[in-house]
């Protein structure tokens, strides 16, 4: 490995001499951006862009998200990839239901965002109708490397959420918009 | 059914004895796995490295500028009606005096803007534009969004920046043929 | 080989007047027939000893909302593997009668290539197994290929005609 | 999907046909729409006795598009792009497919280097569709490195996708009346680098499963269908093939030049899992050969049809004389009209014959436009395929069929 | 004798035998009480785990294993097998007819009977620290008595389980053109 | 005071073997990845510290802070119980593998101790590992069944089947070792094979089974059908989430390393390594009696941990080639063809025990 990689770097914190001390956010944050297990919810085109983010070449492993988790209850980012019908729309909002709190959501692709070329009667035109979704990541389908852009968004946005967050107002009322309670 | 005679019976289910026995079979499969194992890895760094697209990759939307930096953009609304997603708007206005600077032809798009959450990145619009004004890059992604309301692009995000020019080889595919036929050098897929 | 010629003539001397409109698009038997004659049709085909027409390629539906009388025509399409030959028989059914025979009978195919049919133009196939909704949503309430409703999603709110460009 | 509440149907009406007395209590299993071996979407609602399925029901839907009404209203060009996410595994075989039937409609005769870059290209296509439907069934049986194997050198194919047109998944690629580009030099290596470093990842990828005892008893004898049944449930390609009917589109109705090249059909006997399996590799064999054969014979010349009504001209041309812009206006906006007329134009997609009948009424768009997905019409076998068998032979013959749910659903 | 002079009699191997006498009993009650018949299984392997510890407590520890291996780690399985297969829950709770409650009655009478009978006639034997053999329970002096002494019988058991197992082997094979499973 | 330093000595062992059996048992999970991402061309995670070496880290935190679900038609206690189980009985097991010699220590001129490097040694050692392994299953068992989930259910009787058909011809694949040795005592069994004379050369059949069946008993691949992803989503532990899923994962490795730890100590004679009394000589003559004893012991140690890191090795080298068996292909394979031939293996153990031995010792006279 000749190229310098970015790994994790100290979360920030008071040194002295002999002690580190940092707040228990910042540590947990770090610590669950860097294994955020994914749940691949692939539907068409996406989906094998996704499966090549798997695969060797991009390797998500790398990020420590490996672990398609195709349990809601164990995932931790839903990967929205590929067009959600209306048929499929509440089968996606009940995935979602069914996941475990801290949890992100992730629009791949044009249809997964916002219907893309299917303006149509049958599709729904972005996932964020039916739940709320953190990052959304452009292209039909996108390169591996914005699905992996999207994927270290997700890991920026964890790493700097508080763990009071999940409990606030705020996250209560973006979920009440949504119907869920 | 035999319809033709170009048909190859290609499956043969019967097991020899060193098949049945599970081992061989085994352990060719794992000699294969860790020669895999020792071998070079082929995974790209992203973040950090980061590959070659190929010269005619359909990246993210460039409205290109003239040599003295005019907009080339005349708003005759093809690559609107070309694009399957509907994804482009724009609104025309005629160029007043003294906005030669600004814009090469005698309309121009006041408003443009592309729903980048919509566009498919097929390359219709490319083709269609008879003004070389729009590019899709070949060396740059739209990068994601966290909010739904930053993904219509204006003009602002769209319109080339001339300090750092969106260069490519050819600006045609004829002229990619024709540089492609002289031999000029591609460039390599590696780091960018 | 089997001929377009050939093939016809033979059908005419088996249905006579049942048959009509020959046609040879681009190279393929084109013919209508009537709902009656549908399903005899594709049995004889099939057990032509000399045809062979076993194969179903497909089943859809065309509205034509100027044609009166003849609103909806549902084409066939069938296959001689032995042969290569293809022949494309269409039944024209009035709007207010929509009924036409299935033929699941025939062909196991048949059953999900009618009900998509059923679900894009709401043509009943008379002695179906199971009609009903394929690819849309149970609950929809209209048949959406016919000509008359919208491409469109109808709650888009995005949708500015601005946004279309022409 | 792990929800499996189900309110608990009466099975009896699921096991349909005769009357089976069971011993046992049957159980519903909701397999899908988002279980990880339905890959793309479909529901099964199978009936099981213990481990063994007893029935099954198809749900599908779940991703429907209405690809057929946009048709309706998008210009010819406009349809590449629709076409593009229908198999989105063999995406250029659909473009090609598609412009073949528009250039029939319109009477276009592409020359020969066109059609032959068609042929590498749709090769290429079914190469990487078949990657992923053998490498897929090597991850539901368990074994997931040899997939990554394959799919390293998908990622090859993609390369050369790239330099032909741009994009990795939906290619949007070639026009009416030929290619959008011809093949640069460096895609014609990339080509050649690939016929060379394919065959053997493909070997070792036959090593790893071909003639293992666990692939094997899991493969052979499950999920086998009768080549009449197959017929008459509509199969065509390689799940066809398996069964033992050589029926292939390239053959029967050679287009796009197939009639030049030497191949074999690949053909299994009793259509089960193993017979499909070993029918795909066999054709990624044969594949390698045409694009061979292809790849030397490619002969000089345009890359497009003379048909300027139809392919939009050279940009220089556009900018300097008039002729050319009106044309390139005309044919962006769509106004050139179409021959009134009906055609039906099949291809062999990577998993079967893909149709697409065409019905112009002389419009900017097809008056209706039908596409002959062979998913859709063979995966209603799946129940009669899979009764009596286990739930884990249910998902390794699913994969084996390789019911893409663009192309299923429309 | 008082109970704070009981207690403080107590050796750790007493104290431990009561402990274990009590759980033994209570688990054993839990089996009848549960309503669910999971947690009865439950309970009896839990109960199955006391009498290991009581045969560790007699120095048996090849029983003790024996035991657990056996009872707990097999035959127990089995049983919650079957019921997680037979989905028993609440349900068949009023399908105990006045015939059955006597019976049980009767024959739960007729053992209690038997059981005090057995009681009062039974004589404890002395227990002598001297001739006590420590290594009786030992995996050595079993074999020796079973290889020894009853050699026949062993052996009989012994053919008798092969021949179930291959039984049961033969009984699971498939006929010839039978769909597997 | 002497009995203390001793105790303490034991305390320290007892501890560091739990604690080296959790630290591994954590690494193995990276170790996985590691060897998954190799096997596959990738580099796997690395940029969690360098090489991705806090990665089971960052895995545990973010574990310990998901919220901790429990569906609500799940039977709550039994839900909880069932991770505890599997953890329980994972953990269970190392107490009686020897992980070296003896530390030797010297409390007062010429009164030395000497203490196992081992939790216990119990002289039934071999069936204490089959009774609590045999007791893992229920972990299995109680959570799925308390999941209730149809997934879960299957997973957990595939699992139970699968346990109980296995852990019979593992049985009879340790008896033949058992006649070899004539005793239970896992330490004995070790120390008989002192030096090279390992077991894998007399029993190969029985080392195959053994292995064989311990891939069942430990859920992995080409057995993992209780978990196997691509049916079962998770098998048992669908439904889990949080700390309770990382049990369940943990419990694996530990029994990974645990059967590992066992196959190195039944077949590959644990701490003895060729050559080892020379070594031994060597350590005792430049660093006297004492001293060289307890490097010679900690020689044998690390050589007991690469054999058993070799075996996790090999577990993960085998899931990530092969594909895995049907349920019925796995009882078929269980029962018709394993327990034959461990049957088998047993008579001819017992054959050779008693014809061949004699021949060869009388031979050699």
């Amino acid at each position: 490995m000749t190229q310098d990689i970015k790994i994790v770097e100290a979360p920030e914190g008071y040194e002295g001499s002999g002690f580190f001390a940092t707040s228990f956010d910042k540590v947990v944050g770090l610590a669950r951006s860097h294994s955020l297990w994914p749940l691949p919810f692939a539907t068409s085109c996406c989906g094998i862009e996704f499966m090549s983010t798997m695969a060797s070449r991009y390797d998500l492993a790398r990020f420590g998200s490996e672990r398609p988790s195709f349990s809601p209850r164990q995932a931790d980012m839903l990967l929205v990839a590929g067009t959600i019908a209306k048929k499929m729309a509440p089968i996606l909002k009940q995935v979602y239901l069914q996941m475990a709190e801290p949890r992100w959501v992730i629009a791949i692709g044009a249809c997964a965002s916002s219907g893309g070329i299917f303006d149509t009667y049958s599709v729904l035109q972005g996932i964020d109708r039916v739940i709320p979704v953190d990052v959304y990541v452009p292209g039909c389908p996108p390169r591996p490397e914005q699905i992996l852009e999207g994927i270290m968004q997700v890991r920026e946005l964890t790493h700097n959420e508080s763990l009071r967050r999940r409990n606030g107002p705020e996250y209560q009322a973006l979920l009440a918009s949504y119907n869920i309670q | 059914m035999q319809l033709t005679n170009r048909s190859k019976q290609v499956s043969n289910k019967q097991m020899t004895f060193a098949e049945r026995i599970y081992l061989p079979a085994i352990a060719t499969g794992l000699g294969i796995t860790i020669k895999h194992f020792f071998q070079k890895k082929v995974t790209i760094q992203y973040p950090e490295v980061k590959q070659f697209l190929g010269p005619v990759f359909r990246g993210r939307h460039v409205l290109k500028r003239d040599e003295q930096g005019r907009e080339r953009c005349t708003a005759c609304g093809l690559c609107a009606v070309a694009c399957p997603a509907e994804a482009i708007s724009m609104v025309a206005a005629e160029r007043e005096k003294g906005e030669e600077k600004l814009y090469r032809e005698e309309k121009y798009a006041a408003v443009y803007e592309i729903n980048m959450l919509r566009c498919i990145f097929c390359g219709l619009c490319e083709e269609a534009c008879p003004k070389q004004a729009i590019y899709l890059r070949h060396d740059e992604f739209v990068p994601v969004f966290t909010e739904r309301d930053q993904v219509i692009w204006g003009k602002d995000l769209l319109a080339e920046n001339m300090n750092n020019r969106y260069l490519r080889k050819a600006w045609t595919k004829e002229e990619a043929r024709e540089q492609d036929l002289k031999g000029v050098e591609a460039e390599p897929r590696t780091q960018l | 080989m089997l001929t377009n010629q050939s093939v016809a003539e033979e059908i005419i001397r088996k249905f006579g007047d049942d048959v009509f409109d020959f046609e040879e698009p681009f190279g393929m038997l084109t013919f209508s027939t009537t709902r009656e004659q549908i399903i005899p049709m594709l049995d004889y085909l099939k057990a032509h000893p000399q045809f062979q027409v076993n194969f179903l390629t497909d089943i859809m539906a065309i509205h034509y909302p100027d044609r009166v009388g003849q609103e909806f025509c549902v084409v066939y399409h069938t296959h001689s593997f032995i042969h290569n030959f293809r022949i494309r028989i269409k039944v024209f059914l009035a709007e207010a009668d929509v009924h036409i025979p299935t033929a699941t009978g025939l062909f196991a195919s048949a059953n999900w290539m009618e009900r998509e049919t059923y679900d894009f133009f709401g043509i009943l196939f008379d002695g179906h197994p199971n009609l009903k909704r394929i690819l849309n949503m149970d609950e929809m309430d209209y048949f959406p290929m016919r000509k008359e409703y919208p491409l469109e999603d109808p709650t888009r709110e995005d949708k500015i005609d601005a946004l279309f460009g022409r | 999907m792990t929800e499996t509440a189900v309110a608990p149907k009466d099975t009896a009406d699921l096991a349909q046909g005769e009357k089976v007395q069971y011993v046992n209590e049957l159980t519903t299993l909701n397999l899908g729409p988002t279980h990880p071996a339905t890959h793309g979407i479909f529901q099964n609602v199978l009936t099981m006795d213990g481990e063994k399925i007893v029935a099954g029901e198809q749900t599908v839907g779940y991703i429907h598009r209405a690809f057929e009404k946009i048709a309706e209203r998008r210009p010819f060009y406009q349809i590449t792009t629709l076409t593009d996410r229908m198999n989105y595994c063999s995406s250029p075989i659909n473009n090609m497919g598609w412009h073949m039937t528009v250039e029939k409609l319109l009477s276009i005769e592409v020359p020969k280097r066109a059609q032959y870059i068609r042929v590498i290209m749709m090769e290429l296509a079914r190469i990487a569709d078949h990657i992923v439907c053998n490498g897929i069934l090597g991850v539901d049986t368990g074994a997931f490195t040899g997939f990554l194997y394959l799919y390293e050198k998908r990622e090859d194919i993609y390369e050369i996708y790239e330099e032909v047109c741009g994009a990795r998944l939906t290619t949007n690629m070639g026009r009416v009346g030929g290619m959008e580009r011809d093949l640069s030099t460096t895609a014609i290596r990339k080509i050649n680098d690939f016929l060379k470093t394919f065959p053997p990842v493909l070997k070792e990828f036959e090593k790893l499963f071909n003639r293992n005892r666990i692939f094997m008893d899991r493969t052979i004898g499950v999920g086998g269908i009768s080549a009449e049944r197959a017929m008459s449930y509509g199969f065509t390609g390689p799940n066809l093939r398996a069964a033992g009917v050589d029926y292939d589109v390239r053959v029967m109705s050679p287009y796009s030049s197939y009639e030049d090249f030497e191949f074999d059909i690949p053909v299994g006997q009793h259509g089960d899992t193993y017979d499909r399996y070993m029918v795909r590799n066999e054709e990624m064999w044969q594949s390698l050969r045409i694009i061979e054969q292809a790849m030397k014979n490619l002969p000089e010349g345009p890359y497009y049809a003379d048909a300027p009504e139809f392919y939009l001209p050279p940009k220089k041309e556009v900018y300097r004389s008039m002729e050319a812009l009106i044309y390139h206006f005309k044919i962006v906006m769509g106004e050139i009209e179409a021959p009134v007329g009906e055609v039906y134009h099949a291809v062999e997609g990577g998993n079967g014959e893909l149709g697409f009948y065409l019905l112009s009424d002389g419009g900017r768009t097809p008056y209706r436009l039908h596409f002959r997905r062979p998913c859709f019409i063979y995966y209603q076998a799946y129940p009669e395929m899979c009764v009596g068998s286990t739930i884990s032979d249910a998902i390794v013959t699913m994969s084996s069929l390789n019911v893409i749910a663009g192309e299923l659903d429309a | 004798m008082d109970f704070s002079s009981f207690l403080n009699n107590l050796t750790p191997a007493t104290g431990f035998f009561y402990f274990l006498s009590f759980l033994t009993i209570l688990t054993g009650l839990m089996v009848v009480l549960s309503k669910n018949p999971i947690h009865s299984v439950l309970y009896l392997i839990a109960t199955f785990f006391c009498l290991s510890g009581h045969y560790v407590l007699l120095n048996a520890q090849f029983l003790a294993a024996v035991n657990i291996i056996v009872y707990a780690g097999a035959i127990m399985v089995l049983f919650l097998f079957v019921i997680m297969f037979l989905n028993l829950k609440q349900e068949d709770e009023e399908s105990k007819t006045n015939l059955t409650k006597i019976a049980a009655m009767v024959t739960g009478g007729t053992l209690f009977l038997i059981f005090v009978a057995v009681f009062r006639k039974t004589q404890f034997g002395a227990f002598n620290a001297y001739s006590f053999d420590s290594q009786v329970g030992m995996v050595e002096s079993l074999g020796e008595v079973l290889y020894k002494d009853y050699l026949l019988p062993f052996e009989l058991a012994s053919i008798l389980f092969l021949v179930a197992m291959i039984g049961a082997v033969m009984l699971g094979r498939r006929e010839a053109g039978d769909r597997h499973f | 005071m002497t009995i203390d330093v001793a105790l303490i000595i034991k305390a320290i062992i007892i501890l560091l073997i739990f604690g080296i059996t959790l630290l591994i048992a954590m690494y193995s999970t990276y170790g996985e990845r590691k060897v998954a991402a190799f096997m596959q061309d990738r580099i796997g995670p690395n940029r969690a510290g360098p090489f991705g070496l806090l990665q089971p880290l960052a895995d545990a935190v973010k574990m310990f802070f998901k919220e901790d679900f429990i569906p609500s038609q799940a039977s709550k206690w039994l839900f909880i119980l069932g991770p505890c189980l599997s953890m329980l009985t994972a953990l269970m097991t190392s107490a009686v593998i020897p992980f070296g010699d003896s530390v030797k220590y010297e409390s007062a001129p010429g009164k030395v101790w000497d203490i196992p490097v081992q939790a216990i040694d119990v002289n039934i050692g071999i069936l204490y590992v089959f009774g609590v392994v045999s007791l893992g299953v229920y972990g299995i068992m109680v959570g799925g069944w308390a999941s209730n989930n149809k997934f879960s259910l299957l997973g957990a009787i595939r699992a139970a089947s699968q346990n109980i058909s296995y852990e019979i011809s593992m049985g009879l694949a340790i008896i033949a070792i058992l006649m070899m040795t004539g005793s239970l005592s896992i330490r004995h069994i070790v120390e008989q094979q002192h030096g090279g004379n390992w077991n894998i050369f007399y029993q190969p059949l029985g080392f195959i089974i053994f292995i064989t069946c311990a891939f069942a008993e430990c859920n992995r691949t080409p057995f993992d059908l209780p978990e196997c992803e691509t049916e079962l989503i998770g098998g048992y532990h669908t439904e889990y989430s949080s700390m309770k899923l990382g049990f369940y994962l943990f419990a694996e490795y530990i029994n990974m390393f645990v059967s590992s730890a066992m196959i190195s100590s039944l077949y590959f004679g644990g701490y003895n390594y060729p050559g080892m009394d020379w070594v031994q000589a060597q350590l005792t003559s430049s660093l006297g009696e004492i001293a060289g004893h307890n490097v010679g012991t900690l020689i044998g140690t690390l050589v007991f941990f690469a054999k058993s890191l070799f075996f996790v090795f090999f577990y993960m080298w085998v899931r990530w080639t092969l594909p895995r068996f049907r349920y019925d292909q796995l009882m078929n394979l269980g029962w018709k063809a394993l327990i034959p031939l461990a049957m088998i293996n047993i008579i001819l153990t017992g054959g050779a025990i008693l014809f061949l031995k004699p021949l060869i010792v009388s031979f050699l006279k």
